[in-house]
């Protein structure tokens, strides 16, 4: 059912605040994992169950620390647990949507709220600004009905929200469609006709121009995704992957943020390429010099071939790269293509088999036989 | 050029059908060039990505993948697993700036000893013409 | 284990046959020269029980704990240099080969690029073997019971031998009677005896055996378990059947001829399939002749056609049906008998009597003027009452219109419709025809590829009764050495699970073909079940942590393996 | 003539001389013409005199031998293969060397000028394809030139005009299809012909190509390589029409109606079910079947380029055999779908007489007078 959350004094925060609220006090979750507002400034996302600690809830903060499906994962996977609501935004959707498909979250008992993401700031840009009190949200959010979406004057959105083409909400049990929304008015929601009926909606029709927004929206970013595509895939192609990543330190911030990345340790921390020291002069002496650390590139080609077909562009191991390496552009612009050879949508539906598990006896059958 | 490029190749072998076809080209005595190297898997589709990025990082020219012909894996269903792996694989490092025509996935059956003689000169001859891995001479990967 | 390897590397000569083309002194120097290798030597014949002395003596005297052979192809001597190493107390897993015959000196002939080759092989296999870890032989018990599929000859047979070897056996048979397709019919060649006075006995045989278990109007519809110890639930019965090993019997389909609708099959009365034929000849016995009658007349030309859905590749079907030959050589010559006044041709394009006593009776037929014309028929239409047969007498290089008043088809044999349907119960492959595929034509023609299951009769492919009982009996005693032994030997090298780095995916359980891998529920974390586990490796390439290893196949000794191809 | 290329190309090795091929070839029952002793000769002897073999130009590339042959050896194509050798030498009949040269010219082989080759629809308006629809319909050169079959071009015309097909033609700018070039032996005007032609026609942009005849069907279907086009005999869209009510009949053909099976539609493209339906479907007509039906059915003997060569047997006509066999049904009407057999069997009831018995008549001339 399509309706509406009603906003008093414009204030649309506080009408998702008081939503949110009264998830809880229906019963119709018994926590609910949400962005919230420290006293220090920053954002986190937490676990509430007390409705009156949700007045520090933001679940439109325009800032991602984490790629929130991961903690998802921490809070839904094993059972025994109660009812849980989980305020995502759509690329942790798409992630959560991966993490069911590889048993390290589960929508069972889970209800998905999800919100258009209008694009958020890194970490650090984020705090300066809250520091600057150049955090407006009423402004920020006064975005989505134009679908002029844009970062406070002087800085910038996260690289991976400046080319994210699926900004949109997709899939949620509980969508909170800000795109071409006047959201000081209302902010529209679909939902279940049962859940409705338990908060006590009515249908409601908004003024339609979501649909509109949407497109536009989606097609100024994929216009900025493809130049970036573009731009990354010269520099592959020139430089290869090595000359690319030629900064790396081997940190793998990249892997530990990567919410698809989830193996308990990684193969690249494991005793495999824990070498003898002769063997890193053998190594040495091959070339005339070795890099260290060592298996860099293979680190990342690995990783690539792990999770690359899963990867939904969420950029946070960009976000997180101590030499700012393009990592998440990289990740993307080869995911496109291999995903496109597999016809795979990662973040689609958990129905969806994951592409390296599954096979056809009757496809490729060219492959092989040359 | 002083010396005549001579391309190295890393080669994985099920042990049911290809290993067992290169056999059959030692027992025929059916010559090929020396540029192959085997290791022996149990399947195809024990082949893991990192088994083939590896060499190649490190300067191999070319890798081949060995398995059985579509249907007659002896694990029933590796050689299709493999199919879709060495596929993505290949797709990546091709986008990764790598030439992926280093990379051959074969179907060769225990029967098929000129087959693989066959594949084990072509890829020699191609990698010939191709020359020699640029990874050689990259120390900082 | 030790921690330290200590390698000992054996360079064989193999005669000339290596030695010619490698210069084996040179690889055996450059392989002491390894890292973990203590002792290397080069040796005429390795495999010859002073070569394997050398070793023995090398593992006691060196302290030994890896052994490297560099000769043939280790599925050529594996086996042997295990056995040797494990006679000297070494945990035969830790003995390694390197193929320097068939990969290098059979198929090089230059020396110094050979020899070159050679020793990068070797160091390949010595830096696995310096990785190797022991691994353990292993047993498992077996359920000293076997289940049948299929209550024809084959599966009758298989059924009885086992029962008399002392162990209880289930026959599942789908319909309402046993028999299959043998009891409908008549006669059987070259003997002319009837199948009920060789059916019944058996038949009763098989239903008073204290040990044999028959399961009429049946079907097995899952099977799960390995050999030793399988749990078939059959349709119709409360309880899964535990059993050590299967043997599939359920036989094949009779083709149908309207699949060739040029032959005018279901259009002419005149034109019936042999197994229709077959009946009649029985009702003849009985009634005379007139059983036999086209539009009330007694026919005056009887034609027969042979391969009707057989060597046909149009059909999928390429394959001789094997029975048809000898089985119209029968019934041409009973119509013979039948009819006296009648003609009798049968055309064929190749006549293949390989059956005992089955050429004599071909002589036979023809004696009794059955006229056999070489060339097919490629169309059948009507003229008046009877029927045109066009085809081309290819020995006169001249088409003919011969016209019958009967044709019989003689109709081959296909897989069952339902094969498909026990190939993916039971995982059984088929080969491109569609029958049941046994692991090797000529050496394994009963095995299959899932170990326990047998193969008998018509379900591998065509046969006639004497094969289909041979292959019966030989599928019986095969599923009898399983029972006979108690135990079965099972894979040493199977994959294994760090639970602490499994994060539980289930990657691995979606690509096992085995059904090996499964989700501990309390833990979340993968198991491997090694009786089940084949060592394929499909879950240890598909975990991307490596949570699951291959064991001999692990990560880091392949890795070494390629590391030390490059120097 | 070396045999070795040619049976290696073929794959002639797989034959295992079971005689199906010859004994269902209607020609080797009245000309020399052996199909399966032609194999055997190229197995066993190295070399083939091509020029002592006249019957070679009586095969009419029916392809029964093709359709029988259990071990997929395709025979016809073994004297398409020869006729090319024939052709190569330049020792051709004079009447084949003429179509060829009329489709080489004036892209039809009766060597009728280009610019008339729209006249079949004089009076019509039939759309010029290139401004954009979904059906092209190929005309082809016989129902395009000869007064005998232009009227099944505007019966088709009609019916998809009432219909409401959105069709063009290229109208002068339709060339022959080259299915009987190739038969001819002809490989290299084919070939030619298959550029050409299949620029043309992907550059409409239709879905869908449909055609007059069989052989143009049996071409544009399984040899030019079209992936994006649906290439339908008229047949197959005039029983979709009729089965989506979009094409309705107002009036009765009362008529006994038999049908007889083109090879090229039939026995080797498989399409029986759809010509029956049209005519099932006429109101008043009862449909009665030959005895030598669908795969069965007689050849005429005017596919493979024997439209223009007379064969060695010119007395022995298989359409004469045919048009007693469609009398002798008590038909009024032979129903045929293609224009060779048209032309064949119209033939055939006047040298056998039958004109009073029976009148042969396209199937969508019958449609016509029902619309």
């Amino acid at each position: 059912m399509r309706t509406v959350i009603p906003v008093e004094n414009g204030d649309a925060l506080a009408a998702a605040r008081g939503f949110l609220r009264q998830l809880l006090e229906a019963g119709v979750v018994e926590a609910l994992l949400v962005p919230m507002e420290t006293p220090s400034g920053t954002i986190t996302p937490a676990l509430v169950t007390d409705p009156d600690l949700l007045a520090a809830a933001n679940p439109f903060a325009p800032v991602m620390g984490l790629n929130a499906a991961r903690v998802v994962g921490h809070v839904s996977v094993r059972e025994p647990r109660g009812k849980i609501g989980a305020v995502l935004r759509s690329c942790e959707l798409r992630a959560l949507v991966e993490l069911v498909k590889l048993r390290q979250a589960s929508l069972d008992d889970l209800v998905t709220i999800g919100v258009d993401c209008l694009g958020t700031y890194d970490v650090p840009v984020y705090v300066e600004l809250h520091g600057q009190g150049q955090v407006d949200m009423a402004a920020y959010l006064a975005t989505a009905q134009s679908g002029d979406l844009s970062p406070v004057e002087g800085y910038a959105f996260r690289d991976a929200c400046e080319m994210c083409e699926k900004p949109q909400v997709e899939n949620a049990d509980i969508a909170l469609e800000l795109f071409g929304a006047d959201l000081g008015a209302g902010i529209p929601i679909t939902l279940s006709d049962e859940l409705a009926e338990q908060l006590g909606f009515a249908p409601q029709e908004g003024d339609g121009r979501r649909a509109e927004v949407v497109e536009k929206v989606v097609a100024a970013r994929t216009q900025v995704r493809d130049e970036r595509f573009g731009d990354i895939r010269q520099r592959l192609d020139e430089e290869g992957i090595e000359g690319v990543f030629a900064a790396c330190v081997r940190c793998h911030n990249c892997m530990t943020v990567c919410p698809i990345c989830y193996c308990k340790t990684c193969l690249f921390k494991s005793p495999v390429f824990d070498h003898e020291p002769a063997q890193y002069m053998n190594w040495a002496r091959r070339k005339g010099a070795t890099r260290l650390p060592a298996d860099t590139m293979l680190f990342h080609l690995t990783r690539l071939n792990h999770m690359v077909l899963s990867c939904i562009g969420c950029g946070m191991c960009t976000s997180a790269c101590p030499t700012n390496l393009p990592v998440g552009r990289v990740f993307r612009a080869i995911g496109q293509q291999v995903q496109a050879v597999f016809e795979y949508v990662p973040g689609r539906d958990v129905e969806e088999p994951l592409p390296l598990v599954t096979f056809r006896e009757d496809e490729w059958m060219e492959v092989g036989e040359e | 050029m002083a010396e005549k490029f001579e391309p190295k190749i890393v080669a994985f072998l099920c042990n049911w059908c290809t290993y067992t076809g290169a056999d059959l080209a030692g027992t025929s005595r059916i010559q090929y060039p020396p540029n192959v190297r085997i290791i022996r898997l149990m399947c195809s589709g024990s082949v893991d990505p990192t088994y083939v990025l590896k060499p190649l990082l490190d300067g191999v020219d070319g890798v081949l993948v060995g398995g059985c012909h579509p249907g007659d894996c002896h694990y029933q269903s590796g050689n299709y697993k493999a199919r879709r792996r060495i596929i993505a694989l290949k797709e990546i490092i091709k986008n990764a700036g790598f030439d992926e025509e280093r990379v051959w996935l074969r179907w060769i059956s225990a029967s098929e000893g000129q087959r693989f003689a066959e594949t084990v000169t072509k890829m020699t001859e191609f990698l010939r013409e191709k020359g020699p891995n640029p990874m050689r001479q990259k120390w900082a990967v | 284990m030790d921690p330290q390897p200590r390698i000992g590397v054996y360079i064989c000569h193999c005669g000339v046959n290596i030695a010619a083309t490698v210069d084996v002194k040179a690889v055996a120097e450059f392989a002491a020269t390894l890292p973990g290798v203590t002792v290397a030597r080069d040796y005429l014949y390795m495999c010859s029980d002073p070569g394997q002395r050398l070793i023995q003596e090398d593992i006691k005297a060196h302290n030994l704990n890896r052994v490297v052979v560099a000769s043939c192809s280790p599925r050529m001597h594996e086996p042997t240099f295990r056995g040797a190493g494990e006679q000297a107390g070494l945990n035969p897993y830790l003995v390694e080969m390197a193929n320097i015959r068939e990969q290098c000196a059979w198929v090089h002939s230059d020396r110094g690029l050979a020899t070159d080759k050679a020793k990068w092989l070797v160091a390949s296999v010595v830096a696995k073997a310096a990785r190797l870890e022991p691994l353990e032989a292993r047993e498992v018990g077996v359920t000293p019971e076997a289940l049948v599929i299929g209550g024809g000859v084959a599966g009758m047979t298989a059924a009885l031998d086992i029962a008399e070897a002392g162990f209880p056996v289930y026959l599942v048979e789908r319909s309402d009677h046993l028999g299959g397709r043998v009891a409908d019919l008549n006669r059987i060649f070259p003997t002319l005896e009837r199948v009920a006075d060789l059916l019944g006995p058996l038949t009763e045989r098989v239903q008073s055996h204290p040990n044999i278990t028959v399961l009429l109007n049946t079907e097995v519809t899952q099977v799960e378990g390995y050999v030793g110890n399988f749990e078939v639930t059959v349709r119709g019965v409360e309880e899964p059947l535990g059993v050590g090993a299967l043997v599939i019997a359920t036989g094949y389909d009779v083709f149908n001829p309207r699949r060739k609708p040029e032959l005018g099959y279901g259009q002419y009365p005149n034109v019936i399939t042999s197994l229709e034929m077959e009946h009649r000849l029985a009702a003849a016995e009985e009634s005379g002749p007139e059983v036999l009658a086209v539009n009330g007349r007694l026919p005056k030309k009887v034609a027969f056609i042979q391969c009707v859905g057989s060597r046909d590749v149009q059909l999928g079907h390429p394959y001789c049906s094997r029975v048809c030959c000898m089985y119209t050589a029968k019934q041409s010559r009973l119509v013979r008998e039948l009819l006296p006044e009648a003609e009798v041709t049968v055309f064929y394009m190749d006549v293949r009597t390989f059956a005992k006593g089955a050429e004599e009776f071909y002589d036979e037929a023809r004696k009794k003027r059955v006229l056999y014309r070489r060339g097919m028929v490629s169309e059948i239409y009507r003229r008046g009452e009877r029927v045109i047969l066009a085809g081309e007498d290819t020995l006169l290089g001249r088409p003919f219109d011969f016209e019958a008043d009967l044709v019989v088809l003689a109709v081959g044999m296909e897989p069952r419709a339902d094969a498909a349907e026990l190939s993916s119960l039971l995982k059984l492959p088929r080969s491109s025809d569609g029958f049941f595929l046994e692991i090797h034509p000529k050496m394994r023609p009963v095995d299959t590829a899932v170990d326990g299951v047998f193969l008998a009769g018509c379900c591998q492919g065509p046969k006639d009764i004497p094969d289909t009982i041979a292959q019966a009996k030989a599928a019986a005693s095969s599923a009898l050495i399983p029972l006979l032994r108690g135990t079965v030997p099972a894979e040493s090298a199977t994959a294994v699970v760090d639970v602490e780095m499994c994060a539980g995916c289930g990657m691995c359980v979606e690509v096992c073909p085995y059904g090996a891998a499964d989700l501990d529920a309390l833990w979340n974390v993968s198991r491997i079940n090694p009786v089940l586990c084949k060592g394929c490796g499909a879950c240890a390439a598909t975990c991307p942590s490596k949570a699951i290893r291959l064991q001999h196949f692990t990560p880091d000794q392949v890795l070494a393996q390629v590391d030390a191809l490059l120097g | 003539m070396k045999t070795e290329p040619i049976t290696e190309q073929l794959e002639l090795f797989g034959c295992i001389q079971c005689g199906k091929c010859t004994g269902g070839c209607p020609l080797a029952r009245k000309t020399e013409l052996n199909i399966r002793s032609m194999i055997y000769n190229m197995l066993v002897e190295p070399e083939l005199d091509v020029h002592a073999h006249p019957e070679l130009w009586d095969c009419t590339t029916c392809f029964t031998c093709v359709v029988r042959c259990p071990k997929d050896v395709r025979p016809a194509e073994l004297i398409i293969s020869l006729r090319g050798q024939l052709v190569e030498s330049g020792r051709i009949p004079e009447t084949i060397g003429t179509a060829l040269m009329g489709i080489f010219r004036q892209g039809n082989p009766n060597g009728m000028a280009r610019e008339d080759r729209s006249a079949w629809a004089q009076g019509m308006e039939i759309k010029d394809a290139r401004q954009g629809c979904s059906v092209l319909y190929h005309v082809g050169c016989i129902p395009s030139y000869d007064l005998r079959v232009q009227p099944v071009a505007r019966a088709l015309a009609r019916a998809l005009t009432e219909a409401g097909v959105d069709f063009g033609t290229l109208g002068t700018d339709e060339n022959c299809c080259g299915n009987e070039v190739r038969r001819m032996g002809e490989e290299g005007l084919f070939e030619m012909l298959v550029e050409e032609n299949g620029e043309l026609i992907r550059s409409v942009g239709a879905d869908r190509l449909v055609t007059t005849s069989p052989h143009c069907f049996n071409t544009f279907k399984n040899e030019y390589g079209f992936d994006d086009i649906e290439v339908l005999h008229y047949t197959q869209l005039v029983a979709e029409l009729i089965e989506q009510g979009r094409l309705k009949f107002t009036k009765e053909v009362k008529a006994k109606v038999t049908y007889h099976d083109p090879c090229f539609l039939g026995k080797q493209n498989g399409v029986f079910e759809e010509p029956r339906a049209i005519i099932k479907a006429i109101p008043g007509v009862e449909l009665v079947e030959m005895d030598r039906n669908r795969e069965r059915s007689l050849c005429c003997e005017g596919g493979g380029g024997r439209m223009w060569v007379e064969g060695t047997n010119k007395e022995e006509r298989l359409a004469f055999q045919r048009v007693h066999e469609a009398a002798d049904t008590g038909a009024e009407i032979l129903a045929v779908a293609c224009p060779f057999c048209l032309l064949t069997l119209v033939d055939a009831v006047k040298v056998q007489g039958l004109e009073e018995r029976l009148k042969v008549m396209d199937i969508m001339e019958i449609v016509n007078l029902a619309l």
